[in-house]
This record gives structure tokens, C-alpha cells and sequence, in this order.
């Protein structure tokens, strides 16, 4: 099977200091991949310069033979590559439903005069944007709350709420840097279960940055280690997490910290 | 479970609690009813000031959307409602049809947003306010050295615009004019708020990295919001003109657009009826002041309100109101 | 829904405003009719109003003109008043600015309905209520607002007493020319209207096409007048003519001396005034001034009376705006007192009919069935040692 | 080039550097104020303004002896600044833009209160210097303009040596860097920050008294130099110190060219002009502001 999305040698540079160097990695249709390791290791700077936050020092980055590097972040999640932040983003005064509606924005939408008029096209457009985001709501079980400010929200549905906003319309390349971090034991657990559910009926192609490693384990049939910048191990979690590099990255640091 | 939305089948489209649909009804009743006292039951001189209540609101609709929808502090929203209200000044001098003038304050205001916006959307913050600033200061230069035209600080006579019986200056005339559009940008803020393009711009106020992550295209985004605001503002300057019949430069300095930001801000951004509060503000309050003789209180007020709200009631009074309906527990769900 | 079936939606209190606005055309020398319904007049009361600069930068002279007005009208009232109507005098502030006069004006006229506009300060904010004083057809009386858009038919409703600054300067010029040969004039004016006339008025004292005067257009409160002596010294003319405010003269000239020009000046009325001599007198030796009102030390018995008269209902000394103000006050009594009834088409009448009215405070006033400019004279002063010395009295163009 | 144009060019010129000296002690204020809270007070120009209004006002009409009266207009400039920081910045919502919004709620506040207590004009303040002139090759050298110059240029260069040479000076760099970081190796950062907001209070209040005697002034004479100061800030970059500290000198020297050889009129639209074109020809890498904080 060919991969859908290809990195070749990618390396991303902030002055002097190499953040990525050299990855070169290759994500198949519907798979679901872990990307461990250590604070610092450039997992967020390669999912920034997937998704197109951060522009590249040398290298490639093609997403079914399109070349992605010259596009801006907006047009490459117009292509299906959206991602989730750390902290969650979200429209602070304003309901779950409208903040999962604006994830609608990869739909086509009518153009302005068609919006601000009500024409025809932007009526269909709003009915089908508010069945899908109806849908989304119920699957992650967020409709009790579909009506409330996300700012008075706990954090666990702020962070149902980002991925239902990225889930409304279905991506091709999902990118998500931390999902579970500062979740509890329960939510993390719901959490695990809705990615899976969503991952398997969709075929989508998953990419989480996560620190809880028990969490990869459970979620992901494949993760790639990276520490400074580099590719240090890959294979399935348990495989990755045996490699004496890893352990080095991971314990070496911790006990060193 | 199906978890995946399947957009190929129908959905039932998501319904709002029916209670709402009758507060609106009753809210739409009461509110036309006094649209309709007014007229009857009040003065010349406060049907003239109920006009100006309605022309502010729409210019204060306008700073909403660019501001309170997108973000993008503008200083210079008074020179926008000031280039509305000086095409309708200069409209009888250089013998400008009355058919034309509203495509001309259009095409000029998106001009307008456009020359501000541009330069600017490489900008945030404090940089975004100092050219929107300038660009204010620039608009005042340019009716200050343009006498044979306009007057300059001395500002200049509107004739009034008559179709048929219609004389803008006329009170109830006035009133009407006003009411169409304040009517007119109402509406379309309404379904602005509803539209994606409303949305985007929430999203891009919030978070600009958020936006692109949901494949937002930030820079189209931002000057629609800049060219729907100039808009708005230039439509409202232009029945200003026409209602008032008079401009001078003073009604649309930096102090101007800082009135319209209190007016936002106080109301509540991103809230049409925020916008309406804040415009009922920055046009009654002075009155009150000048009523009881001491018209300068109200500077002092708008420096204090501003500084109050921002501090203590962020969201400004509707937020506040809401607040207060969420203590007395009259909106439990 | 057509316009009309609006409007008859509306019921009768529209109708009525409608009705009004049809009756308040464009009203002209019509005659006296004393039939005619007035707003602003009850069996006991006629109600005028103006407004003047109480706060801001030209403050002084709508407080002191204020001042004196209402001085007047207290002193008439306790008389009995006009005609057994008291005075109900409203006085708002219009800051100086065009658009805060315009707002005044409109809430004297619609929502206090005054029966006459009664006096005014300062020009710009005058200008700016005048289409609105005309399209309701409010008679205005003696406003201190100098400017040649004034005094003519084409604002039939304005009855000018301030001379504009076309004579003034042509006056003031004229005399230049006679008493110092002079060659070479320059001119720093508040851009637009004033300065236009002070320019106009220069060239027609001067007579003569060949010399020009270099005009140098300023905006009030302009911060830093450096750029504007430099342009002055290039020039290097012999007399400087400045129509600028107050403060804006003084700082003007101190930066003239601060650069090491130091022509001859020549200012209009408003630098013939005790606050600008106490900042700026030693700037301003020499330099000649125009005067529009009497001096308060003036031997003439009218000029005495006044100011015993003010002193005796204030119980303080008046200055120059007071004494403008009493004067405005005293042309709209007098006004009334002739009027044949209490209608704006007899005022008006009454206005027409006055003849050489000597008020000692300014030159005698006339106007007539197509004369609005009621004066035409000013006299001249000249500052020196912080002191102001007259050197022409009251004197007519030709 | 004839020698009355040399004289004028020169008379151009320090007068320019003069007000640039000026601009360059308010941009320093302005600077130190963004360094530690990160933040712009539009109404910077007002807190010297009330100062110098009350101590005319104290001078002038209440007749207080001179020296009182300044030092009371000071102690006012130094406390509006000091609660401006203590009272609303370090309150405000992070919001978009409300520290400028409600920074200029301040300027609307301090502006019409000064009108309201202390009336428009303050006119025939302290000369300080402005009546001394002397002559040289044709040009009016006013003891003013050196003044200003000489204290733009010892402020520049004071600030600088404060900024490198001293530990004040690594203190304020740590906490403009890192607060969190700068707190926890033992620095007072808000004692600093209202410290540095205090002496913002004191630079404004000094460039607002020499203006005061160079200008007309009115309850907003502060204004629009103070817009000319935040605009050489962001051609500079209020990070760094002397692009924009040069660019003060910069913008007063250009804008009174500009005003010479083309008019009054003139100095408007020039700056605008100006700014246009700097930030459509300037490398976006050198505008960008710090983004939003790891993604």
C-alpha cells in the first residue's frame, strides 16, 4: 500500500538550533501512529511543520504526491490535515454547537454575498453544516452541553470539544499534540475510545504527540520515537519502548532532570 | 454506533428551545411597538434623537464586526463614517445623483477598508491601532486641507435629500431613513452571526493559530471584516449627513472612534444588542448631561465607563445582564 | 406601504411637525404680521436663546458675552421687561466647535422653541447653525461671528453687527499704507473663511494689484509655530498681519522672536484684550490692533453709563466680551420694545426699521428691508508697554 | 547653495533634533514600560500633560512658588503613571487589545478631566530657555533646542549604560525576558515594574514640560507627539533599544523636513507616507511581534 503521507528528509532549523533533523517517515492510509518521547525531542515542531505552523529548513512533505511545502497551514487543513493544539483553542463566549460548527469551514461555503444575504446555496449549506455538527455532538456524547459556554466548561469537554471541531467534517490527517494531558483516568479512558471508534469507522490517518505511554499502548498499533530532533526508534510501542536509545532518551533525562 | 457523520443522509436539523422562539416573538412586538410610539408620542427634537440612536447603532454594528467579531482594534471607524457622511456633503457641490451616492459610499468604503486593512494584516495589536490611528488622523488632514471643498474645521452644510415628499431633515423622514437602515444592518449582522463568515471571524479573533488549523483563511477573513465594518460605518455617515445637515471634521476624530469602541465594549462585544445599548449610550448619555448643564461630564464618564468596564464587566452589559439572570436563577435549564 | 400611508400611521403629532415645517420656509421681508402664530412667547414670557463657547479653547469670550447679556436682561426684566413680557434667556454651550453649535442650536430651536436667536460668539460655530437658523426662519440678532458669508440677503434672518474681517482688514491696511509707506505685507490666518476675508480685505486696503500679500494659512492649536516663522523670515516682509487665536498669536510671534524675525504687526479686535497683553505684551509692543467695541476707559457718557449699569447688576467690572455681550442684548431689546407684536415677521420688521442706533459700544447700527450688516467701522489701537493706546476712532471704509 | 538656504537647512535640522530629543526621552519610558508588563499606554502623554497642567496651574493662578509647583506637578505625573500600571493594566482581562482600549479610556479621562479642572490653555508657561537666543553664521540658536537635544542624547545614552552596565539593568532584561524565571532567581519584578512604570511617569513629565515650552498648548498638545513617538516605536520595534530610540530622532528630524520644503500641511500625510511604505517594504521577519506562545 502506498503511504499517504510522506516525509523525506525533513530537517527545521530556528536560527542555530535543530529542532528537526533528517526525519524521514512515511504514515499509510488509516494508520495510527504514536510519536513519543522526551520534553524537547521536536515532536510539536514536526507536527507544525506537517500541518504547516512552521516552515521547513530542507526536505519534503507530500500528502498523496502533493507536494505540501508550499502551502500556508489554512489551505493545508482545506486538504484534510487539521490538528489539535496543547492548550485548547477554542471560541471562549461562545456554545459547544457553535464552536464545533466553525469546523465546518473545510466544507465548502457560499461566497460572501451568499452568506450575509441568506441565499439558497448558504440555507443548504447551514442545514448541512448543522446536521453534521448535531451528529459529531451525539457520537462524542457532547450534545447534553451543546448549548453552554465553553468557557464555564471543564476542561475534559473543552478538550471533547476541539476534537469534535476537528472531527465535524473528516480529515484525512489527523494530528493531535497531547490529547490526554490533564485529563483523569476516566475521561482519558472515554477519550481513548472515541479516537479509536472514529479512527477505525473513518479510515483516517492519525498522528498523536503523547506523553501518557500507557495511553500509546493501548491506542496506537505503531509509534516512533524522537529525541533531538531524530527518528531514534519505530516500531510498536512495546518494540519502541524496549530500545536501549529509547530507554537512554527517556530514563537518562528523567534521572538527569 | 455510527460515530462518522455520513453527510449523504439527511438530518434532522438541529432545533433551539422553543421557549426562545417565543421571547423573540415578544421581543419582535414590543420593539415595533415603540418603534411606533415614538413619532406619536414624542417631541420634534427627540424623534431627532431617536434617529441618531438608530444611524450610531448601525456604525457601531459596523465597529462590532471588526472589532468585536474580529478582533482587529480599528481607531479609525469614525473616518469611515466620516467618508460616508462627506459623500453626501460633497454630493450637492459636485452634482452627484442621489441614485449614485449609495453605490459611491459602498465602493468607497471597501476602497477605504481596503487601504487600511492591507497594510495591516501583517500587523496585530499595537501596531494594527497605530495605522488604523494614522490613517484616522489622515482622513482629518485631508478635510482639514481640502477648505474650498469642505469647509474645513469648519465643516459644511448638507442640503437635504428629497424624493417626492420625502426631505431627510424632515423629523418623522428622518426617523424613517434611519430606521431603514439601522433595520437593514441589524439583519445583516443577525445573519452574519449566523453564517460561517461570522464564525471565521470569532474563530480568528480568538485564535489566529486555531483558525488556520481549521483551514480559516485569516487574511480574507480579516478584510471582509474591515470592508463590512467601513461599510457599515459609511452607510450610517451617509444618512448622518443627510438627517443632521451639517459635518464637521470634530464628529469624526480619533475622540469619535474612541466613543465607538466605548460603545462596543460597554454593550457587550460580538452582541448586536451590545452594540444597540452602546449606541443608546453614546448618543442619550450626553443629552442627560446636557440637560442638567454640565455637558463636559460626559468625556469624563466615557473615560471612566471604559476603563470600569474593561475591568470589571469584560463582557460588557449584556454579558452582565446575563449574569445577573444566571444569579437569579430565571435562566436554570 | 407607500410614504404617505406611513406617515398617516403615525397619527396627528406628526402631522403637526410636518405642518410646522411647511410654515418655516424660507420666510424673507414679508411684512409684519402680528397674527402670525411665534413659538417662544406666552402672556408673560418671550423666550430667546443662543449659545456661545463656555468651555474650550475660546471660553473666555462666551462666558464674558454670556456675562454681559444676561446682565442686560436681568436689568430689563426688573424694569418689567418688554412689552410686560420677562426675558427667558437660554444660554447653551458650543464649545467653539461647528458640530457641538449645531446641536445646541437645534435643541433651542426644536426642543426649547426659542422666539429668537439673541446674540453669539465666535465665527465657525455661528457659521454652523446658520442654514438650520434659516431653513426654520428663526430671526438671529447681532451674533459676534465676522465673516463676509454674513450681512447680506442671502441669509435674511441674520442681523449682522460685527463688522467682517474684509473691512476690518481693508481698514486696518489702509492705514498702514497711509501712516508707514509700507511695501511688503504678509498674512498668518486661520485657514478658510477668516483668513480668506483678512486676505481679501488686506488687498483691497493696499489698492494697488503689484503688491502681493503672502498669505500663510494656519489651523488653530497648531503645536509648533516654528515652521511657519521660518516660512515668515523667508518672506521678510515689512508687515506681518496676523487673524489667529489668542494663545496661537502670542506662541506665533514668540517663535518669530525666537528665530530672530521681528517685523511689524498688525492683529484683528480679538488681541485688544487685558488676558492676551498680561501673557504676550512684550511680543506683541507696536503692534496694532483693530477695535471692534468701544474702550471701557472711553470718555463717551454711553460707554460710562454701561459700565456703572454692568457694575451695578454684577457687582464686578466688565472687560470687552462683557461689554459685546450687553450690547447684543440691548439691539434685541430694542428690537422687541419697537417690534408691533410679539411675531418673528414683526421682529423682523422692527429690525428692518432701525436707523443710526447709537449705542456708545459699538458704531451706529443700521439696518434696513435688504441691509443685514449693521455696521460697517472699526476703530484702530496700538499695544505699547502692556498697554493698549487708541490711535484711530470708530471709522467707516469710505 | 546660498548661505540664507544653509542657514535655514541648519535651522531645519536643530530644530528637528531638538523636538527628536524630546521623542527620544519619551520613547525611553515607553520602551522600559513595554519591556517589563508587555504592554502600550495611550495615555502616556497625558500623565505628563496633568502634570504640567497642575503645576501651571499651582504657578500661574493659585501662586505657589514655582519650585513647589513643579514639584507638585511631578509627584502628580509619577502617581498617574505608578496607578495607570498598578490600578488597571495589571487588572485588565486577557482580551484582544484591551490593555490599548482601556488605556485609552485613560487618555479620554485625564484629557477632559484637565479640561474640566484646569481649563484648555496653560499658555505663557515656564520658558525654560526658550528666550535665550544667540546667533551663529545666520542661525538662531535657541538655548531650548540644545537642551532638548542634549537631554535626548544623555537619556539615549543613560539608558543604555543603565540597561547594559548595571545590575538594575540585568534585573530589568531578566524580568523583560522571563517574569516567571526572573522571580524565581530573587528578583522583586513587581516592585521593579512599578518602579520602572514610576520613572516612565518622571520622563514623561519632563519631555511634556519642555514641550510645553516650545509649543501652544492645550489639554491634548501631548497627543499627537505621543502618536509620533509610538510610531517610531514600531518602525524601531519596541524590543529592541536603539532602532527605536534612533528612530525618534529619526521621525522629528524627517517630519520637520518635511513640514520646511513642503509646508504645514505637509507633516501629516508624510509621516503616514512614511509608515506605508516602511511596512510595505520592510522584511516581514523584522515586523513580526513574539506569537502566541508555544503551539
Amino acid at each position: 500500500m502506498t503511504a499517504l503521507l510522506k516525509l523525506d528528509r525533513v530537517s527545521v532549523r530556528f536560527g542555530g538550533l535543530a529542532a528537526v533533523t533528517d526525519v524521514t517517515m512515511a504514515f499509510s492510509p488509516g494508520s495510527l501512529t504514536g510519536l513519543i518521547g522526551p520534553n524537547g525531542a521536536g515532536k510539536t515542531t514536526l507536527l507544525n511543520a506537517i500541518s504547516g505552523f512552521t516552515a521547513i529548513t530542507s526536505g519534503h512533505i507530500a500528502m498523496n504526491e502533493i507536494d505540501l511545502s508550499p502551502l500556508s497551514a489554512a489551505e493545508r487543513a482545506r486538504l484534510g490535515v487539521v490538528r489539535g493544539f496543547q492548550t485548547v483553542r477554542l471560541l471562549e463566549r461562545e456554545t459547544v454547537f457553535d464552536n464545533v460548527l466553525v469546523g465546518c469551514e473545510r466544507l465548502p461555503q457560499p461566497g460572501l454575498l451568499g452568506q450575509l444575504l441568506a441565499l439558497p446555496p448558504e440555507r443548504r449549506c447551514r442545514a448541512r453544516d448543522l446536521a453534521a455538527t448535531e451528529t459529531t455532538l451525539r457520537d462524542l456524547g457532547l450534545l447534553p452541553i451543546a448549548h453552554r459556554r465553553v468557557d464555564e466548561l471543564p476542561f475534559a469537554s473543552r478538550r471533547l470539544t476541539e476534537i469534535a471541531r476537528l472531527l465535524v467534517v473528516r480529515p484525512t490527517v489527523l494530528l493531535l499534540d497531547e490529547p490526554a494531558a490533564g485529563l483523569d483516568t476516566r475521561d482519558r479512558r472515554a477519550l481513548v475510545e472515541s479516537i479509536r471508534t472514529y479512527h477505525e469507522a473513518g479510515g483516517l490517518t492519525t498522528i498523536i504527540i503523547e506523553h501518557d505511554i500507557e495511553l500509546v499502548r493501548r491506542l496506537c498499533p505503531y509509534s516512533v520515537a524522537l529525541d533531538m530532533g531524530r527518528i531514534i526508534a519505530s516500531g510498536s510501542p512495546n518494540e519502541v519502548l524496549s530500545e536501549p536509545a529509547v530507554q537512554q532518551a527517556y530514563f537518562g533525562v528523567r534521572s538527569g532532570a | 454506533m455510527r460515530l462518522v457523520p455520513d453527510l449523504a443522509v439527511p438530518h434532522r436539523p438541529f432545533q433551539r428551545a422553543a421557549g426562545r422562539r417565543h421571547g423573540a416573538l415578544f421581543s419582535a412586538v414590543a420593539l415595533t411597538a415603540a418603534w411606533l410610539a415614538i413619532p406619536v408620542l414624542l417631541g420634534q427634537y427627540e424623534v431627532f434623537i431617536a434617529a441618531q440612536v438608530m444611524i450610531y447603532a448601525v456604525a457601531t454594528l459596523g465597529l462590532d464586526i471588526v472589532y468585536g467579531r474580529a478582533g482587529q482594534l480599528s481607531l479609525a471607524h469614525a473616518s469611515f463614517f466620516g467618508l460616508g457622511a462627506y459623500t453626501a456633503a460633497l454630493s450637492g457641490p459636485l452634482g452627484i445623483p442621489l441614485w449614485v451616492q449609495p453605490e459611491l459610499v459602498v465602493l468607497l468604503a471597501i476602497a477605504g477598508g481596503i487601504i487600511v486593512a492591507v497594510p495591516t494584516l501583517r500587523l496585530s495589536g499595537l501596531r494594527l491601532a497605530l495605522v488604523t490611528l494614522l490613517f484616522g488622523e489622515l482622513f482629518d488632514w485631508a478635510i482639514d486641507h481640502s477648505l474650498a471643498l469642505t469647509g474645513g474645521s469648519q465643516g459644511m452644510t448638507v442640503a437635504p435629500m428629497t424624493i417626492g415628499p420625502f426631505n431627510s431633515q424632515g423629523t418623522v423622514d428622518a426617523y424613517l431613513l434611519a430606521s431603514i437602515i439601522a433595520l437593514g444592518a441589524t439583519l445583516l449582522t443577525r445573519q452574519l452571526a449566523r453564517s460561517q463568515l461570522g464564525r471565521r471571524m470569532l474563530a480568528v479573533r480568538d485564535s489566529e493559530l486555531a483558525s488556520a488549523s481549521l483551514g480559516v483563511p485569516i487574511v480574507h477573513t480579516k478584510i471582509t471584516a474591515f470592508i463590512l465594518s467601513a461599510v457599515f460605518a459609511g452607510a450610517a455617515g451617509w444618512v448622518y449627513a443627510y438627517v443632521v445637515g451639517f459635518v464637521s471634521p470634530t464628529t469624526f476624530n480619533l475622540f469619535a472612534s474612541v466613543y465607538f469602541l466605548v460603545a462596543v465594549i460597554l454593550g457587550g462585544a460580538g452582541r448586536i444588542t451590545g452594540a444597540w445599548l452602546g449606541s443608546a449610550y453614546i448618543v442619550l448619555v450626553p443629552e442627560v448631561f446636557n440637560l442638567v448643564g454640565y455637558p463636559n461630564l460626559f468625556p469624563v464618564l466615557g473615560g471612566g465607563v471604559l476603563i470600569a468596564i474593561a475591568l470589571f464587566l469584560p463582557g460588557g452589559l449584556v454579558e452582565g445582564a446575563a449574569l445577573i439572570r444566571a444569579q437569579l436563577g430565571l435562566h436554570r435549564r | 406601504m407607500g410614504f404617505r400611508s406611513v406617515l398617516t400611521c403615525f397619527g396627528t403629532g406628526s402631522l403637526m411637525v410636518l405642518a410646522m415645517l411647511a410654515v418655516a420656509g424660507p420666510a424673507g421681508a414679508a411684512g409684519c404680521n402680528p397674527n402670525e402664530k411665534s413659538p417662544g412667547v406666552t402672556a408673560t414670557t418671550v423666550r430667546l436663546g443662543a449659545t456661545m463657547p463656555l468651555t474650550g479653547s475660546a471660553a473666555a469670550g462666551g462666558l464674558g458675552a454670556g456675562a454681559g447679556a444676561k446682565a442686560y436682561y436681568a436689568m430689563v426684566n426688573a424694569a418689567g421687561g418688554v412689552h410686560g413680557h420677562k426675558i427667558d434667556f437660554t444660554l447653551l454651550d458650543d464649545e467653539y466647535s461647528p458640530a457641538a453649535a449645531e446641536r445646541q442650536m437645534r435643541v433651542l430651536i426644536e426642543r426649547d422653541h426659542v422666539f429668537a436667536i439673541a446674540g453669539g460668539e465666535g465665527t465657525p460655530n455661528f457659521l454652523a447653525v446658520v442654514p438650520l437658523i434659516e431653513r426654520e426662519g428663526v430671526p438671529a440678532i447681532g451674533p459676534y461671528a465676522p465673516s463676509s458669508e454674513l450681512g447680506t440677503m442671502k441669509t435674511p434672518h441674520v442681523f449682522m453687527t460685527a463688522v467682517n474681517y474684509i473691512t476690518e482688514f481693508a481698514i486696518m491696511t489702509r492705514y498702514v499704507r497711509e501712516s508707514d509707506y509700507a511695501r511688503s505685507f504678509s498674512l498668518v490666518g486661520v485657514q478658510g473663511n477668516v483668513g480668506d476675508d483678512a486676505k481679501a480685505g488686506m488687498e483691497q486696503g493696499i489698492g494697488n494689484p503689484s503688491i502681493k500679500v503672502d498669505y500663510i494659512p494656519e489651523i488653530p492649536g497648531t503645536p509648533d509655530f516654528t515652521p511657519i516663522a521660518t516660512q515668515l523670515r523667508r518672506e521678510n516682509a515689512e508687515w506681518t498681519f496676523l487673524i489667529l487665536t489668542n494663545t496661537d498669536t502670542g506662541e506665533l510671534l514668540e517663535a518669530m522672536h525666537r528665530i530672530g524675525y521681528n517685523p511689524r504687526t498688525a492683529a484683528w479686535a480679538g488681541m485688544n484684550d487685558p488676558g492676551y497683553i498680561k501673557a504676550f505684551g512684550p511680543v506683541s509692543q507696536d503692534m496694532i490692533v483693530a477695535e471692534e467695541t468701544a474702550a471701557l476707559d472711553s470718555s463717551d457718557p454711553l460707554v460710562q453709563q454701561f459700565v456703572t449699569q454692568f457694575t451695578k447688576e454684577t457687582e464686578r467690572a466688565p472687560g470687552k466680551f462683557e461689554e459685546l455681550g450687553w450690547v447684543q442684548a440691548e439691539l434685541v431689546v430694542k428690537a422687541l420694545q419697537d417690534a408691533k407684536a410679539l411675531t418673528r415677521s414683526c421682529l423682523m420688521d422692527s429690525l428692518e426699521q432701525i436707523r443710526d442706533f447709537k449705542t456708545g459700544l459699538l458704531p451706529p447700527i443700521t439696518f434696513g428691508p435688504d441691509r443685514r450688516q449693521g455696521v460697517n467701522a472699526v476703530g484702530l489701537v496700538q499695544i505699547k508697554g502692556g498697554k493698549v493706546v487708541e490711535i484711530v476712532p470708530f471709522r467707516a471704509l469710505d | 547653495m546660498p548661505a540664507a538656504a544653509l542657514a535655514d537647512a541648519a535651522q531645519v535640522t536643530l530644530s528637528g533634533l531638538a523636538t527628536g530629543g524630546l521623542y527620544a526621552v519619551l520613547m525611553l519610558g515607553v520602551i522600559l514600560v513595554f519591556q517589563v508588563s508587555k504592554n502600550i499606554n495611550f495615555a502616556y502623554g497625558q500623565t505628563g500633560m496633568v502634570g504640567v497642567f497642575l503645576s501651571y496651574f499651582l504657578y500661574a493662578v493659585a501662586g505657589i512658588p514655582v519650585v513647589a509647583a513643579l514639584l507638585a506637578g511631578l509627584a502628580l505625573a509619577l502617581l498617574v503613571a505608578s496607578l495607570t500600571d498598578r490600578l488597571i493594566i495589571r487588572n485588565i482581562p486577557a482580551r484582544e487589545g484591551f490593555d490599548l482600549v482601556v488605556t485609552l479610556g485613560e487618555l479620554l479621562l485625564l484629557t477632559s478631566l484637565a479640561q474640566l479642572a484646569f481649563g484648555t490653555n496653560a499658555q505663557s508657561y515656564l520658558k525654560l530657555l526658550t528666550n535665550w537666543t544667540t546667533v551663529r553664521g545666520g542661525v538662531f540658536i535657541n538655548a531650548n533646542d540644545i537642551l532638548c537635544l542634549l537631554l535626548g542624547i544623555a537619556v539615549t545614552l543613560g539608558g543604555h549604560i543603565v540597561l547594559t552596565r548595571t545590575s538594575l539593568g540585568t534585573s530589568l532584561r531578566a524580568s523583560a525576558a522571563d517574569a516567571a524565571i526572573a522571580k524565581s532567581a530573587g528578583i522583586n519584578v513587581l516592585g521593579l515594574r512599578t518602579a520602572v512604570w514610576t520613572v516612565s511617569g518622571l520622563l514623561a513629565w519632563v519631555a511634556a514640560s519642555l514641550f510645553a515650552a516650545r509649543l501652544s498648548v492645550n489639554a491634548f498638545y501631548m497627543t499627537p507627539i505621543v502618536i509620533n513617538v509610538f510610531i517610531a516605536g514600531m518602525i524601531g520595534g519596541l524590543d529592541r533599544y536603539w532602532p527605536p530610540m534612533i528612530a525618534a530622532f529619526t521621525i522629528a528630524l524627517y517630519q520637520s523636513w518635511a513640514i520646511y520644503l513642503f509646508g504645514e500641511a505637509a507633516g501629516t500625510p508624510a509621516v503616514f507616507i512614511l509608515v506605508i511604505l516602511l511596512l510595505s517594504l520592510v522584511p516581514k521577519r523584522y515586523l513580526e511581534e513574539r506569537h502566541e506562545a508555544r503551539a
